[in-house]
């Protein structure tokens, strides 16, 4: 893309070049070693143990530790394919229709994004909790804040907003020749959906998904505050390192969980395009 | 199909009139050229044919003398291309042109033998299995066209269908473009704001202006014969000769030329082709500048009407900027026509 | 820009326009009373305690929570601003020069986009604990896990990625003809970046600094696991609700939290353009 | 100013040569068109004169004498106008145009005033406060234009000036941009792949292909001497004439030709405006299809030569398709030119 640049690069004298190089390379260097040190430290910590590098073949063996990780990542992808339909249905309704009020409906759509996960799993509590308001409305039968419903929901809560408007940018720039083409070869509505407007999204949807995915396995606050009775994954990477101080194992598990994270990241970007997928 | 519009209006939301209440008929095979600058409403006259859009109350389209006004789109079986060609990114070249034999439920064996058909006719032969990203825009106004003309259209409705390409290919597949909706046999009405395009391509020329048929004809009436001086400005760039009109006679800053008939409040309009350099023409002017173009110069000239007028001069030896000359202009090559109150 | 399909659905036989409500409209009720009533909830809980809505005014005049809003922000600031420069200058870096090894160091960079906050932490505490690497080579100067220092880093380390990810995705858009122009008309590299590469940027960099604050002001992974002893926000509210059982405070902090980062989210977000400012 | 290339050639980091070495002198004043297909080389060159890009070893370019070829862009003192005109989004049109000089660290009395004049020269006084984005396609040009210009450099050059504007514009334009570029009195290179636009603008078109130059020269000596068949194809559409010549006669498939001169081994072309409909013509063909193009017909030819042949008839009655008609060329209009290699 910028090969103009390096040419001009190649032309400048000296002292501008100079310049140049003494601006951003030692920023660059520096840069690297900030991102790539901690990491370095932390494969290497979690050598340190008695198993050595077998720390990570132990994780497999232990089956708390393998129905963690399941289990987080089946909520994950609940939580990605829950908040891509719901968005993308959502998303679609609010780009493809203007009302009263809609600008409006949008900032309160954003709204979510403000709260960290604390506070969701907070707001989970509040409403799905013992003393929450459903219990209330509903007595005796409705407390699913602890659970993996309310774990779920908060994961959602969080996702949704982040996903919609994902799914909106890329729902605004769809050619609505496209739909209109289809309609002239006698598409019905749900034929133009299926061939045109998910097709066309589609990219957008595997970003905002990864994104979501990435998110979900990651989220501590909202699983903390709801001191649910299910673990997820960084709750006992938590555990491991604080209470029972075995920092090897809570090193082996931090790089399981961000090597699962990132080759998802990776794949999703090969099929999305560049950058997309890594916007949040 | 013959196609016969009444009293199609169009006022947008905001309350602008994009149409005037307008009355059309087109016959069947024909190839009629929507022709306007932006904003004349033409584009919307298309969607509203098409069903894209409907018209205000008290419109009638009738197809072969169905009425057809209250049909939705997808019923109205028209084809479209669409200035963007709006090819489906995600099909291949086979999957778009097939894709309106799907939606009529063919079986396959016919979509297969009717796409094969029109892939043929628009020699696409070589790229029907690749995706639309790697086609090239004439290309993909090749399949735009196959993929609308593939279920057997009553009507074929055309949106500026070669602005998206570049100048150079332009002119060379907008031959291909006509010679290919002869082929089709098919009624045919197209978009553009190009002159030289609705020329070259339509059977009857439609020129609009403010939402509204100027003039309907054949490109040669439209150019011979144009109504008011917005065809003939629009249609073969007419140049205003602004002096005054006596009786046939036409006065001007730098002689008078006769006039076939006598048109006294009436408007006089030349275009560059007709004004001749000629040793003793009636008209005196001064060259401005010379511009080689080719097969002819064209020559800026001042003096000899209020604003500068432009002649072609196809000799091989022009004048020079500075020179003074002589012009000829034969009385059946002035437009005389009624004055504009639109400037357009 | 979606006119031509509200168009559309206007001219569609009423099977098909009954189809679409039938798809869209309880969906998009649901995502909004979904989004919209926890956040009632909250809201209203923060009124049930005696204070009633007065318990706002109780956040202004005690100086702990004062403070610690302070001191939320102050970090917050100063991580934006960290995390911007060093991501303009190494993402420009990035952009102009092509290198062997290029994309690799480019996938490095992402890595940390696959650790959630947790997993930061406890990396901050494997460089500057106690038993940290920087305290084992320099010992008994250098630990800084647990200090505002460590907070920063951990944020820090967070946020770079991101901003990083969002300034090379900005910086190939523009438009190379423009430095070009700049350098016929004369203008030194200095000048170059000053009047053309950093207003081109400023849209991404106004989005990407919203983010990154909007996570630096609700991060609590990072800050629990690092039991730092400087307060920040989420913590807070996590104490009083789990801790002090002050579900009403807990709230009313949570609604200031939430708002504060809205009101700059919108704000970033009409600076720079519809849904950029909201990716994160 | 007169500039002077010597053995300017690039070969880019792939191995690609973009450029074979190539010699050219532009004297003081002229405006120079380097013409071409995509591809040829002719905005590498002009980069390269900009300074924008570096020349292989061994090239030397000189301003009025003066050796630049070692000298960094922002020294070199010339003005560029690129082709997406690249102004800065940030500024007003005023800040772009004073720009350069601020860069120069003139007073600002003397900015303001420089800069005044500029805006006069390029009609822009109505504009000067107004943000880029508020611009039209043709404002943005002249804005392009007036920056370049403050500076007062030494050069001017111009990228594929015109082709960011659509087709309508674009010929008016063209004009406008030909006037300026006279009223600045600057020498002037420009990279255009339209034959229309270089012969409008410049004073000396130099036609490029495949890395090189393939012929310079005014535009009449291209249009009626062209060296190559290159050349003539690409400057003013020449035909090929596929027959055989024998001394000085042409045989075609419908007739024979007198020719001017002995063409042994040569291909023979002509242009449409050349090939005259006469009832008692050498030649004999077939009327496969009439366009009517307003000022002429363009009438389409089988049967005469091997390929199809295109004539321009600018009566009244053309013929139809399906007609007979005789053709005659007039000898001096058939160019004899060295069989082409390459195969543009």
């Amino acid at each position: 893309m910028f090969r103009p640049i390096v040419v001009c690069l190649g032309i400048l004298d000296m002292t501008q070049r100079q310049f140049l190089l003494l601006c951003f390379l030692p920023l660059a260097i520096f840069t690297l070693a900030f991102l790539a040190l901690p990491l370095a430290r932390l494969i290497l910590a979690s050598s340190e143990s008695e198993a050595g590098w077998a720390i990570y073949l132990k994780i497999l063996q232990t089956p708390r530790y393998l129905s963690t990780l399941l289990q987080t990542v089946l909520v994950s992808v609940a939580v990605t394919f829950a908040a891509l339909a719901i968005s993308t249905t959502a998303g679609l309704f609010l780009v493809r229709n203007t009302f009263p009020g809609r600008s409006v409906l949008l900032s309160i759509l954003t709204l979510p994004l403000a709260f960290p996960g604390v506070v969701v799993g907070f707001m989970i509590i509040l409403l799905g909790g013992r003393q929450g308001l459903v219990n209330q409305l509903l007595p005796g039968h409705w407390v699913f804040a602890y659970s993996v419903l309310g774990l779920f929901l908060g994961y959602l809560y969080f996702s949704i907003p982040r996903v919609l408007l994902t799914v909106m940018a890329a729902a605004e720039k769809i050619d609505p020749a496209l739909e209109e083409a289809a309609l002239t070869l006698g598409a019905p509505s749900y034929r133009i959906t299926l061939d045109v407007l998910l097709p066309a999204l589609a990219s957008a949807l595997i970003a905002a998904g990864a994104i979501a995915f990435a998110t979900a396995m990651g989220a501590f606050g909202t699983a903390f505050t709801l001191a649910t009775k299910i673990d997820v994954l960084p709750m006992v990477i938590y555990t491991e390192f604080t209470l029972s101080a075995n920092i090897a194992m809570a090193s082996a598990l931090s790089v399981v969980l961000g090597l699962v994270t990132w080759a998802l990241l990776l794949i999703a970007r090969s099929f999305s395009g560049t950058t997309v997928a890594a916007g949040g | 199909m013959t196609l016969t519009l009444r009293n199609i209006a169009k006022t947008f939301a905001g309350g602008t009139r994009a149409l005037l209440p307008t009355d059309l008929e087109i016959n069947k095979g024909e190839i009629v050229s929507l022709l306007g600058p932006s904003g004349c409403g033409k584009s919307t006259l298309l969607r509203i044919i098409a069903g894209l859009e409907t018209a205000d109350p008290g419109a009638a389209i009738h197809f072969d003398g169905e009425d057809v006004t209250a049909q939705p789109v997808e019923s109205r079986k028209v084809g479209m291309v669409f200035q963007s060609y709006a090819l489906f990114p995600n099909m291949s070249v086979r999957g778009n042109i097939a894709y309106g034999l799907k939606m009529q439920k063919l079986p396959k064996s016919e979509i297969k033998a009717r796409v094969d058909e029109v892939v043929t006719l628009c020699q696409l032969e070589k790229y029907v299995s690749q995706p639309i990203a790697s086609l090239s825009g004439g290309q993909r106004q090749r399949v735009a066209l196959a993929r609308a003309f593939a279920p057997r259209p009553r009507l074929l409705l055309l949106d500026e269908p070669l602005s998206a390409l570049d100048a150079a290919l332009r002119t060379q597949l907008r031959d291909e473009l006509a010679q290919l909706l002869r082929n089709f046999g098919i009624t045919a009405i197209f978009v553009t704001h190009d002159q030289n395009e609705a020329m070259a391509i339509a059977d009857r020329v439609a020129v609009m202006s403010h939402g509204k048929v100027a003039q309907i004809g054949t490109p040669e009436a439209l150019y011979r014969n144009p109504d008011t001086a917005f065809v003939a400005r629009f249609v073969g760039d007419a140049q205003p000769l602004v002096g005054r009109i006596e009786g046939n006679m036409l006065y001007l800053q730098g002689g008078k030329l006769p006039l076939s008939r006598a048109a006294e409040g009436h408007q006089a309009f030349v275009r560059a082709e007709d004004i001749r350099l000629e040793p003793r023409g009636p008209l005196c002017a001064k060259v401005e500048a010379v511009t080689f173009l080719g097969a002819h110069y064209r020559i800026a000239l001042t003096g000899a009407a209020k604003e500068t007028l432009f002649a072609l001069y196809g000799g091989l030896n022009a004048p020079s900027p500075g020179d003074t000359v002589r012009l000829a202009i034969a009385p059946q090559s002035i437009l005389t026509l009624p004055v504009d109150k639109e400037v357009a």
